[in-house]
């Protein structure tokens, strides 16, 4: 679930966009050239799989992978998340070009706790691991949805049937599936191309 | 008793690219059928219409007498098996045994019987080394190879094979064109494309000439011996009708050849043509 | 063959560009960003309206279709109703007028917003964007990764494609079923590895085309006086909105 | 001179499927050499370590002099091209003019310079009213001329090509391989696989045989008639070799070999071997 241009007031697209570049800046510093086709390859998947969409209510909810991308791509799921978004802005008008900021910041930041919280427990099964983030992803990305749409204004907020409770509601079977999803790509990933995992185990003491 | 019938079929692709027009055939069950034709004739569109991965929008195909349509899909698909020209696009499973069971469980057939099925495929094409591992990780004609047994497995009445020998070195080649032969004899009807003329000369009771999305010329392999023909279809005459375009005698094979020439009684194998 | 088709690209192609290729791409992509920021910070209906009058025009201007803005703007249709039918329902009905208002004012912004985004970017090859990204000094690591990202992206959308064909040809039916939860699980997981295979592959053979990590990218065009202006306009257009709204009204 | 030098070269893909092993070659510059060997013999790999596409870890590689390492990779990779088994794993642009021209461009010549080397090459394998056709939605031949035309734009001076007749019709097969020709006049050196014995004898200078990741055997085409050595490697004898094995002349091709025979004096345009 992206937010479209509008939603937003000013200010706070203004402030998750300035976040962003931060990020963003921090995402990018030391990149290395072989880094590059990874990051672009999970950006353009996440790009993909926007097209996959789950009706919910009125609206759709899509897969959104971000604590995939976090566990595979570490520090660099910002950027891989940020261009992932505006080639759907761009080319899907998927989310918009003013509220690129906050949707980037709603994803990136439980990809980055992901990574963090993946490897911090190395020795249970990569299952539950991956299923773990990947739920989690989701309930994170929803709570800063919430947040921004209140901080923008409370009336969201308001109700039994407010928007920010239907989209709490809404997400909670993609948290299901997310975990599960998630679960067992990361799996497979394991047993079919271990380097993809390991690999980053080692770029993260690199550069730490 | 015709194992395919296709009237007046025209298909263009999405962004309007004409690829076949105005195409009648009526392909003899139990007989080898070879389609050849220049790049972009139209051979794989069409064999994309046998089991209606592509669906007939102009005109009509028949598959061993039922129309392909919605309502026959299962059954026409379960008739007709098909072998893509790449292997990467054919392959989906994480292994390659999963890979060839994917068919077979489709059928529901019973556990035991599929991983007969499946064992017995791999030996046909000797992969039985590489059950286990995943399809992407392998030189491409073992991807061939994997390919051709998951067809196998299903065990089709109609193989359509998009350029099934491209790709495998020519012994197991050869292997290939013997199990093909004995499906054959068995009743099995074989559709093929492929560009070496040579092969179809030999090995083909039928062939189909097509140009631009058409059908030039359709009947015994003999049309091969056809020079104005093929140069209108921009194909070269196959080696042996060219050297024996002359003499009474028309080998077909290499095997022969000699044997005609005599030059050589002992040619054993001669897996080339 | 295929002749019929290629000159009716070529055509569709030469009049696009006659209506908007002169505009150079930086001033082009900085107008319409500092446009679309504009357009969000106004909350008056009416000034929103003519803003919208005013991105609609532009948009036609480049060539695309009443109707192909419409389907597009439609993506947006479910979304926005999700955002604005409880806010106007949920604190009871009937709703309070400021309710509806904040509605209204979120689904102008947003359809402005985009079809202006349609504007820039429609009509124009991805690498143009790009250029113009790089040329305004964003890092050619970003660049770089929207690039790949974009043929990545369509590669997996292809490949997705093939392997449905794939599966059809071999009597897989798309039904909900244990088996077939299964198999879907597989699928996906197939698809992904050999989604990342094939990339691999892709960056192979880029490589071996002297790639050298960044797009090769061509020397800014000039920006002439007619960019100037043309840039100038809807930036101008759009404070002297705001300006109205926060002056005159 | 030799074009290229490979030292002890030992490979095994990360999931340690061991495919190269101790591989020792020296190949003549200005010369066409043939690698040939069964599926999964090694080719590809070998023919990916040529322009570093895959490093050489263990053992060496020189390139007209240069090590093929991090360093000198660019100068490598502007010295050799590489055609790739699958056409669809080597294009990846929205139109094939514009995939055609990413080598040049990342060569970084003039724009101008760049559209002649696209055309030029399109014209070459006669795709030029596919050029504004994105790559994926062509017919398997065209993507494979369409992956020509972005080797030749780039005109490198070694041209290493992964089976690179293999789905085209045979008359652009032909053509190709009269362009190759003239390259070679001019300098160039042609490395290539392939699974056609038949072409190998009558058009490679130099042959290499492989199997199960070693080389066999490495030597003129006249190694193709060691029949002991073929069988080792589980590779046919050449046509002509087989029938001419107990005569004086030993033709080549089959013009050569009709002529011998008296059979059809003129025999034009042999475009099949
Ligand atoms: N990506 C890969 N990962 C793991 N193993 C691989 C990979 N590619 C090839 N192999 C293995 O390496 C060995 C050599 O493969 P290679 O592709 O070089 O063979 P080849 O001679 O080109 O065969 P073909 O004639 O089928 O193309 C084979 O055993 C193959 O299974
Ligand atoms: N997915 C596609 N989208 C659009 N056009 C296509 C597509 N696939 C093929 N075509 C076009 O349809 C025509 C017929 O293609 P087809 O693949 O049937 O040829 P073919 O005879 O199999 O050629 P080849 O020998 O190269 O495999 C060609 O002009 C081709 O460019
Ligand atoms: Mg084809
Ligand atoms: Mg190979």
């Amino acid at each position: 679930m992206h937010i479209a241009d509008g939603v937003l007031s000013t200010p706070v697209a203004t402030a998750t966009s300035a976040a962003t570049a931060a990020v963003l800046v921090y995402s990018v510093k030391g990149i290395k050239e072989e880094e590059i086709p990874k990051t672009s390859l999970m950006a353009g998947v996440f790009f993909a799989v926007s097209l996959i969409s789950i009706p919910v209510g009125p609206s759709t909810i899509h897969p959104l992978f971000a604590g995939l991308l976090g566990v595979i791509l570490g520090r660099r799921a910002p950027l891989a998340i940020f261009v992932g978004l505006l080639l759907q802005a761009v080319l899907f008008q998927h989310g918009g070009l003013t509220t690129l900021g906050a949707n980037t910041l709603m994803l990136a930041v439980p990809a980055l706790l992901s990574y963090k919280l993946f490897y911090g427990m190395a020795n249970r099964p990569v299952f539950l691991r991956g299923a773990l983030v990947g739920g989690l992803s989701v309930m994170v990305t929803v709570v800063l949805l919430a947040a921004l749409l209140f901080l923008t204004d409370p009336r969201f907020g308001e109700g039994t049937l407010s928007v920010i409770n239907i989209l709490v509601v809404g997400h909670l079977p993609l948290a299901g599936i997310e975990a599960v999803v998630t679960g067992a790509a990361l799996n497979l990933i394991q047993k079919a191309k271990p380097g993809m995992l390991e690999k980053e185990e080692t770029a993260a003491i690199g550069s730490s | 008793m015709f194992a395919l019938e296709i009237k007046n079929l025209s298909y263009s692709y999405p962004d309007r690219t004409p690829a076949l027009e105005e195409i009648n055939l009526k392909i003899k069950a139990r007989k080898k059928t070879a389609i050849l034709g220049t790049n972009g004739s139209g051979k794989t569109t069409l064999i994309y219409h046998i089991n209606g991965i592509i669906p007939a929008r102009e005109g009509s195909v028949t598959v061993l007498g039922l129309p392909v349509c919605k309502e026959n899909l299962q059954r026409v698909r379960r008739a007709v098996g098909l072998l893509f020209d790449s292997p990467d696009n054919q392959m989906f499973s994480t292994t390659v045994s999963g890979d060839i069971a994917f068919g077979p469980r489709n059928l529901k057939l019973d556990p035991v019987i599929i991983d007969q099925k499946v064992h017995e495929a791999m030996r046909k094409v000797t992969i039985e080394d590489l059950a286990d591992r995943p399809p992407y990780c392998l030189s491409l004609g073992q991807k061939k190879r994997a390919a051709i047994a998951g067809l196998l497995a299903m065990e089709p009445q109609i193989l359509a094979c998009d350029e099934p020998f491209s790709g495998l070195d020519p012994i197991v080649a050869g292997q290939f064109r013997d199990i093909l032969d004995q499906l054959k004899v068995k009743g099995a009807t074989l559709i093929y494309s492929t560009h070496d003329v040579n092969l179809a000369y030999a090995w083909a009771d039928e062939v189909v000439i097509m140009k631009s999305g058409r059908v030039l010329a359709f009947s015994g392999f003999e049309l091969l011996r056809n020079e104005a023909l093929l140069q209108q279809a921009s194909l070269p005459l196959p080696v042996l009708a060219q050297l024996f375009k002359d003499r009474a005698e028309k080998p077909r094979t290499v095997a022969e050849a000699a044997k005609v020439l005599d030059l050589q009684p002992q040619v054993r194998q001669a897996k080339n043509f | 063959m295929g002749d019929n088709h290629h000159t009716h690209q070529l055509e569709q192609h030469s009049s696009y560009r006659n209506a908007v290729q002169p505009w150079e791409p930086r001033t082009k992509l900085v107008a319409g960003i500092i446009f679309v920021f504009g357009v969000i910070s106004i909350n008056d209906l009416r000034l929103l309206a003519g803003a919208l009058v005013f991105a609609v025009l532009f948009a036609l201007w480049t060539g695309l279709a009443v109707g192909q803005l419409i389907k597009k703007l439609l993506v947006l249709a479910p979304f926005l109703a999700l955002m604005s039918l409880p806010l106007v329902f949920s604190a009871g009905i009937p709703p309070a007028p400021d309710r509806v208002i904040l509605a209204s004012l979120i689904i102008l912004k947003a359809l402005t917003a985009m079809t202006f985004t349609l504007f820039v970017f429609t009509n124009q090859p991805i690498e143009e964007m790009l250029e113009a990204m790089e040329h305004l000094r964003v890092p050619a690591a970003i660049t770089t990764t929207i690039y790949l990202a974009y043929r990545y992206g369509f590669l997996f959308i292809h490949e997705m494609q093939t392997t449905v064909r794939a599966l059809k040809s071999r009597l897989f039916n798309a039904q909900i079923s244990r088996y077939s939860l299964g198999i879907y699980g597989e699928l996906s997981g197939g698809l992904f590895i050999k989604s990342i295979n094939r990339s691999e592959t892709v960056y192979r053979a880029m490589a071996a085309r002297s790639f050298q990590g960044s797009i090769p990218i061509g020397a800014p065009r000039q920006i002439a006086a007619a960019d100037w202006f043309k840039a100038a306009v809807p930036p101008l257009y759009i404070i002297s909105l705001i300006i109205i709204e926060q002056v005159v009204l």
